[in-house]
């Protein structure tokens, strides 16, 4: 195991950020570093640095114990580094062959670029992840697992000596995730170094070999994981101990609070029926593209539906009329935090009051001091992690941005709330945070929906659960007699199961 | 904050910029010209640009919320066209007025629902409805001209309030601008604005009605625009098809040279009020020493591009300044983030 | 009426023209200067929107104000749309006069038309007739549908057709090419498509009828289809040594500016009342008659053939 | 997927056949109208008169491509255009070779400021090209001080250099051709023309695979400045006579082209075909109402009608497609 790169007290500072403030870090051959820490803790500004696309503004990189810069990516691909990023870095609108070789298109001896090759290459590095699509297809026209795919064909497509995968799991189903473990034990015996970012730590025990963990962008330990509990990583990145991850409760169950009949949108989710009560969470449980998003957003009132009904205390709510919805007590906590949920060049308070405006306005006339005290209070139940309340949402680390999402949800003070993978891409602490709250809400009487492709996730917090596989619903569980294996097959279905046992 | 930083961060403003320029422009002009500093000719000097400076007040919105109109100057043919109609049938002012507006309202309505049903961009849409609009008051005029209007008339576009030397429509402007302002910076309308602008499918998941508010905006800016004919008509007294011509860019300019942000989700109302007055008083003060039109032309366009690089080689330098400070060994890392 | 001279007794005369960059204007301000140079005591300021529209113009009517002017000669872009800002000036005690293209009566005082346009009218319909032997389909290709002179001369060629002589040529349409070259050319060969028996175009605009020329080049049709009509002869030098156009006629745009220099002068100095009957001498051109509704009349077109083309192509 | 679409049905899909069905839809019916609009000659005609607006929009594709905007191409092409044809009347001798070499430098120059502008100065686009729209338009008329270039002032090659005639075609056919044929060969077959496409797409993802948004920024403005260079010393030469309004308004025009050939005003997306074909449909649009003989006061209605019409088909059509295949996407 020979060290490939070693950073040594790296640090990068933004206006008025220090997002790296010395950093050391040794990348070996064969081996799969865990890069741990909490929401802005600097994991993804790292990557930037190893991949050249932001300059240090101090400290050392050696390659092969040469010192090396990176000043673009073209220089640390040449170093053999790659990186699948934690923002969505895909061209939705070239084909699949395209979006591998931009940057490095292959030529021909005329200069132009080689397509035929190029093509060639491209459906053999499919095959080898057996994904069976032209490589002609176009990006936008590949679903979201399919794109991930594509990602790790990208960074396999330049026989790279480290690759670093920031959470590349985070909208991957099981599936997809254990394909990749796969993967990742592949290339760990090839020689290849693999740097993995990620929030679970199931994942990391699963795959990594040694860890290093950041906090406020500063070093704070490494080691081998196979020394390590998760209680051990949980103290090193928070400086605390975590007590649970899920919270006790003893529900109880009321009224109907919101009834869905025979949802349909056609090719998307079909004749969709269910009840939610008070106090309930209900947790609904699918692989990724089972249609699970597409059924919460019609039912919020922001994608169109062909049939059916929704039902909130005797109300019918109307399809594309979120407003109607939200005036009923509805909250609809999205996936895409990027696109859907925050607005990043306005302020933590201007997102946080978004969706309450009227409530802290006076004759539509927005006041500052009550947008402030409700931001106050919902950052500090959040514990959420910026320098001002003024402070753009763009500047927050993905986690941060997540509670300001869920933030502004609750500043609606809602009766129903539907989380759509609240959880997604947030760091254990605050995914506890989260969790302790979404039950606190439900033994006040909330009536809860919460989407999570984590299966960890939806056994741990739901009092019932409802299983999605290709727009329908095929099974509801309870939770005693909900268990992994059981929820799981339902899911992949069961024809797969038995192939898989 | 040193006194050189605090200079440096107020010059990353653009309106700062703005200010600069507009104070520039009337040293310069005053300098060149002794008639420039006369309380009658910056009053009178207004007439020429007001209608353009009240188009840009909705077009200011719309650019916000990430759309655009290019058809204000069609509008504003068509409108004109109608209203003549109107006169030539005997309509009395009233009644002009009404018809008008109802035009331009009608045309943003069409505007904004070929945007929003079939979710074409309003850039293309707009270029179409540009010629369409302009090209019925071509089917409709011919080689005609309408004239007689009622001398009343004048008294809108081309009048005084009272006794005073102070111009109709400078006072309808502000009167505009300061409704705009208060709702874009102040109200909740306002805010949910940038929202959209600056990233409207998170905007609809947060329950904003983004295609109704779009709706209301080019129907807005169509309805403007009908007022704006009214100004010019009665400003000129008379209407062709070739009316305002080429307004549209001129509109637009002013809007993104007050800071507006062509993308959406950015732009103040006192950056639109500068811009409007530095070009306007800029080509006033030019044509006093009679510089050649299209020299005019150099000039305002080489502002509109030192305007947009300025704050930015302002922001660069406060950054490195900030990032410089920060080298230095912390001495207490609370001001550190607070300071930014 | 005449306001008094600025202090130094020197006059200031705004020329303002329909749009700077024009070939024909830039003519036209040359004859102005001569004209100042000779009277001396005149400052002429040549201004003009850098495009044809009334509301540039308005904006330099008021700027021309602003700085108290003395004079203003105007070739409107829109005879009506100038109106209120042209009383404006002579509130203002601004001599305001009009030449080549006019302002409406109630805007100013005397018109210089560069010729009469029924005369115009009728000299373009007998130039073409006698091209293609009084018989035959015809065209008109004009500047914009808005142009009022044009819309003028194109009334006056209508009314001229009805005469018997012209019995046999028929004017199939009236087509707009804007005073661009590509629209114009476009409309040209429109015309040629439309009409394969088409006899000759008028196209009484500078620009169209070196557009029209180019496309009956391009389009083999020289000596099939004749072209005349109102050409600076620098533009159109080419076309008529090569045979496409017989003839076109102009007036002369340098006399123009000259006289409507002269006109106002007097009309300042109080030499002269702006009244039906005034007489107004204009330097070498002579004396100029204010005729009905205060319109003056330069003179004749005149007319450039093979013979004198390449003479009058160095001067404008 | 495209693996279980028909063959039929992925070409259907395309966007550029809406507009191809639009286009022999109004060439027939204009046909009807007036027989002798089908002839060869008729068409051969219409095509010389979109060759300009054909290669200005094939630069305008470049920078829209990298979600940018040039509203400066028609005064870069009248400044050039003014700037060649002075040079010719000064100097007659100077061969054409030296002139056409000339015009595409001078106008890849004016991009040239403007992309470093836009690229360096951080300027967007729509800003920056509308002063230099009004810059190089007025820099017309400093070189040439008001006055205009005329035909008897230019050399017998200059005036005969879009013209003249190459087994059948007029020249200005063939540079057309071949300008499309480079551009193609740039956008499809060349690093630095992909990048375009990657820039304007995702911006960010392309900065993670080393692509500057900058550098293809600036290579887009050159190209279009190059580009629109050319066509000033072709569109001088074409009508013989070099003037300060040359081509005034012709920004929107390419714009509009660009739209109806269904390049996405957002960046990342459009083709040369449909360049061609959005070019050619606003050609024989213009040039079928004169053909037609509708009433002159009519025709700019008309226009704007059928732009808009085939601007919104061809959106519709396209996000049809797209429907029907996110629908497949869970059937399959
Ligand atoms: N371009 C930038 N400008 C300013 N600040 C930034 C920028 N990028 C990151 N930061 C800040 O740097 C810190 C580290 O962010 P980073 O994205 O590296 O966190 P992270 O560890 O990846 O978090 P997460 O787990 O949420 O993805 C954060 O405080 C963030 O706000
Ligand atoms: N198979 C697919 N092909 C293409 N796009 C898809 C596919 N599945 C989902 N998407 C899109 O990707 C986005 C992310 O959705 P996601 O992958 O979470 O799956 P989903 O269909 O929304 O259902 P679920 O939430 O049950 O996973 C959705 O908004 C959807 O429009
Ligand atoms: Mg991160
Ligand atoms: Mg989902």
């Amino acid at each position: 195991m020979a060290d490939i790169v070693q950073l040594e007290n790296v640090r990068k500072y933004f206006p008025g950020v220090k997002a790296l403030d010395g950093v050391s870090m040794t990348i070996r051959s064969g081996e799969v570093h865990a890069l741990i820490g909490e929401n802005g803790a600097g994991k993804s500004t790292l990557v930037k640095i190893l991949t050249g696309i932001h300059d240090p503004t101090s400290g050392t990189i050696l390659v092969d114990g040469e010192p090396a810069s990176f000043r673009t990516p073209h220089d640390s691909q040449a170093a053999g580094i790659t990186a699948i990023h934690q923002e969505a870095s895909m061209f939705p609108n070239l084909t699949i062959t395209e979006n591998i070789f931009m940057g490095h298109h292959l030529r021909n001896r005329f200069g132009l670029l080689d397509w035929k090759t190029m093509e060639a290459r491209t459906r053999e590095l499919c095959e080898r992840l057996s994904l069976a699509i032209s490589p002609d297809t176009l990006v936008r026209d590949l679903s979201v697992a399919q794109r991930h795919q594509i990602e790790i064909i990208k960074a396999l497509s330049i026989d790279a000596r480290v690759i670093i995968m920031d959470e590349p799991t985070a909208s991957l189903s099981l599936k997809e995730i254990q394909e990749l473990y796969e993967l990742v034990r592949t290339l760990r015996e090839q020689g290849t170094a693999i740097v993995f970012i990620s929030h679970k730590f199931e994942e990391i025990f699963e795959v990594a070999d040694t860890y290093t963990v950041l906090r406020d962008g500063k070093y704070v330990g490494n080691g081998s994981v196979s020394d390590v509990t998760t209680d051990d990583l949980v103290r090193k990145m928070a400086g605390a101990a975590l007590d649970r991850l899920f919270p006790e409760r003893t529900p109880s169950i009321g009224e109907v609070a919101l009834s869905v009949q025979g949802l349909t949108q056609a090719g998307v989710f079909e004749d969709v029926s269910f009840e939610l009560r008070n106090g309930e969470i209900l947790g609904f449980f699918g692989l990724i593209g089972a249609g699970r998003s597409e059924l919460m957003q019609s039912i919020f009132g922001v994608r169109s539906r062909d049939a059916g009904s929704v039902t909130v205390a005797g109300e019918r709510l109307d399809p594309l009329n979120p407003r109607k919805s939200m005036a009923q007590g509805l909250a609809f906590v999205p996936e895409d935090r990027q696109e859907q949920g925050v607005i990043l060049d306005m302020s933590i308070i201007e997102n946080t009051t978004l969706s309450s405006l009227r409530a802290v306005s006076r004759f539509g006339f927005p006041q500052k001091h009550t947008e402030r005290s409700v931001t106050e209070g919902l950052a500090k139940r959040f514990s959420l992690r910026a320098a001002r309340l003024e402070q753009r949402v763009a500047a927050l680390s993905g986690g941060n941005q997540q509670k300001v999402v869920l933030s502004k949800w609750l500043a609606t003070q809602p009766r129903i709330l539907i989380l759509d993978e609240p959880t997604r891409g947030i760091d254990v602490a605050t995914k506890a945070a989260v969790h302790s709250f979404v039950g606190e809400l439900a033994d006040q009487g909330y009536a809860i929906i919460l989407v999570s492709s984590e299966l960890h996730e939806v056994l741990g917090m739901s009092d019932r659960i409802l299983v999605m596989r290709e727009g329908r619903l095929v099974a509801g569980f309870d939770s005693e007699d909900a268990s992994a294996e059981r929820v799981l097959a339902t899911a992949i279905g069961a024809a797969a199961v038995e192939q898989g046992a | 904050m040193s006194v050189s930083q605090r200079l440096v961060r107020f010059f990353v403003r653009w309106e700062a910029v703005l200010v600069v320029l507009l104070v520039g422009v009337f040293v310069l002009n005053a300098s060149l010209s002794p008639f420039f500093l006369r309380r009658i000719n910056l009053l009178n000097a207004t007439f020429n640009f007001m209608e353009r400076a009240i188009m840009a007040l909705p077009m200011m919105l719309i650019i916000i919320v990430g759309e655009i109109d290019i058809s204000v100057a069609g509008t504003i043919a068509i409108s004109s066209t109608m209203m003549g109609l109107a006169a030539r049938a005997g309509a009395g002012i009233p009644v002009m007025i009404a018809v008008a507006l109802g035009t331009g309202l009608l045309a943003g309505m069409l505007n904004a629902f070929i945007v929003l049903k079939f979710r074409v961009p309003s850039i293309a849409v707009t270029i179409g409805t540009m010629s369409l609009f302009r090209g019925i008051s071509y089917a409709i005029l011919g080689n005609q001209a309408i004239t007689g209007y009622p001398i009343e008339l004048a008294s809108l576009g081309q009048g005084y309030i009272g006794n005073t030397l102070i111009p109709v429509p400078l006072v309808i402007f502000a009167v505009l601008a300061a409704i705009f302002g208060v709702t874009l910076h102040k109200s909740s309308l306002g805010r949910s604005f940038y929202a959209i602008g600056n990233n409207a499918v998170a905007a609809r998941f947060s329950g904003l009605p983004v295609d109704r508010y779009k709706a209301v905006l080019f129907s807005l800016n169509g309805l403007v625009a009908g007022f704006a004919a009214v100004l010019l008509t009665s400003r000129i007294l008379s209407t062709r098809p070739n009316i305002a011509t080429a307004w549209e860019l001129e509109v637009v300019t002013l809007v993104v040279l007050g800071g507006v942000a062509i993308t959406g989700g950015k732009g103040t109302i006192f950056g639109v009020l500068l811009s409007v007055f530095t070009i306007g008083y800029l080509r006033f003060g030019l044509s006093l020493i009679n510089v050649p039109s299209q020299v005019v032309g150099i000039i305002t366009g080489l502002l509109l591009v030192g305007a947009i690089v300025l704050p930015g080689l302002f922001e660069k330098l406060s950054d490195r300044m900030i990032i410089d400070r920060q080298l230095l060994p912390p001495a207490d890392p609370d001001t550190d983030t607070a300071g930014s | 009426g005449a306001e008094a001279p600025a202090e130094d007794g020197t006059l200031r005369i705004g020329l303002l023209v329909k749009s700077l960059g024009n070939s024909f204007f830039e003519a036209a301000r040359d004859g102005a200067m001569e004209a100042a140079a000779e009277l001396g005591d005149v400052e002429v300021i040549y201004q003009g929107p850098s495009t044809p529209t009334a509301e540039g113009q308005i904006e330099i009517i008021d700027s021309l104000i602003a700085q108290g002017v003395d004079g203003i000669a105007i070739s409107a872009n829109d005879e009506n749309a100038l109106v209120p800002a042209a009383q404006r000036a002579q509130r203002a005690g601004i001599e305001v006069i009009s030449f080549d293209s006019a302002v409406a009566a109630g805007g100013r005082s005397v018109h210089l038309a560069p010729s009469d346009d029924e005369l115009i009218g009728r000299s373009q319909v007998q130039a073409i007739a006698e091209m293609i032997d009084f018989e035959g389909q015809i065209a008109i290709l004009s500047a914009s549908s808005t142009a009022t002179n044009q819309n003028a001369w194109i009334e006056w060629m209508r009314v001229a057709l009805e005469e018997p002589e012209y019995a046999n040529m028929e004017l199939v349409d009236v087509v707009y090419g804007d005073d661009l070259s590509d629209q114009s050319y476009r409309e040209a060969v429109g015309l040629f498509n439309r009409f394969p028996d088409l006899r000759g175009i008028i196209s009484p605009t500078t620009v169209g009828v070196a557009a029209t020329a180019r496309a009956i080049q391009d389009e083999g049709l020289v000596g099939q289809v004749e072209l005349t009509g109102l050409g600076l002869p620098s533009e159109m030098r080419q076309y008529v040594l090569d045979g496409v156009s017989q003839n076109v006629a102009l007036w002369n745009p340098i006399d123009l500016g000259y006289a409507a220099i002269y006109i106002t002068y007097h009309l300042l100095r109080g030499n002269v009342e702006a009244e039906v009957g005034a007489v107004i001498p204009a330097g070498r051109i002579g004396d100029i008659r204010v005729g009905e509704g205060l319109v003056a009349v330069l003179g004749e077109p005149f007319v450039f053939d093979a013979s004198n083309i390449a003479e009058f192509a160095d001067i404008y | 997927m495209r693996r279980n679409q028909s063959p039929i049905a992925a070409i259907l899909a395309r966007r550029e056949i809406t507009l191809l069905v639009i286009i022999v839809v109004l060439v027939a019916a204009v046909g009807i109208r007036a027989p002798r609009f089908l002839q060869p000659a008729r068409q051969l005609s219409i095509l010389n008169d979109t060759i300009i607006l054909l290669m200005l929009t094939l630069g305008q594709l470049a920078v829209i491509l990298t979600a940018g905007i040039d509203l400066s191409v028609a005064s870069n092409l009248a400044f050039t255009g003014m700037a060649v044809a002075m040079w010719n009347m000064v100097m007659p001798g100077v061969p054409m070779v030296v002139l056409v070499g000339a015009s595409i430098l001078i106008g890849a120059s004016l991009g040239a400021f403007n992309g470093v502008m836009v690229s360096v100065g951080k300027v967007p686009p729509i800003i920056m090209t509308l002063g230099t729209m009004s810059v190089y338009r007025g820099m017309v008329f400093l070189i040439s001080g008001g006055a205009w270039v005329s035909a008897h002032q230019m050399s017998e090659s200059f005036r005969g250099f879009a013209r003249f005639n190459i087994l059948g075609l007029p020249s200005l056919v063939w540079i057309g051709v071949i300008t499309t044929a480079l551009v193609y060969v740039f956008l499809r077959f060349t690093r630095s023309g992909r990048e375009l496409y990657a820039v304007g797409d995702n911006a960010t993802a392309a900065g993670f695979v080393g692509v500057s948004a900058r550098k293809a920024q600036f290579k887009a403005f050159v190209l279009s400045g190059a580009i629109a260079g050319l066509t000033g010393l072709l569109w001088v030469s074409r009508f013989a006579s070099a003037q300060n309004d040359t081509a005034i308004g012709f920004e929107l025009e390419t714009v509009a082209a660009a739209v109806i050939g269904g390049v996405s005003i957002m960046g990342g997306s459009g083709t040369v075909t449909g360049v061609v074909l959005g070019a050619v449909f606003l050609g024989i649009v213009k040039n079928a109402l004169t053909v037609v003989g509708v009433s002159p006061f009519w025709q700019m209605a008309i226009q704007g009608a059928v732009i808009l019409v085939a601007i919104v088909a061809n959106t519709v059509v396209d996000r049809r497609n797209q429907a029907r295949l996110s629908a497949r996407r869970i059937s399959a």
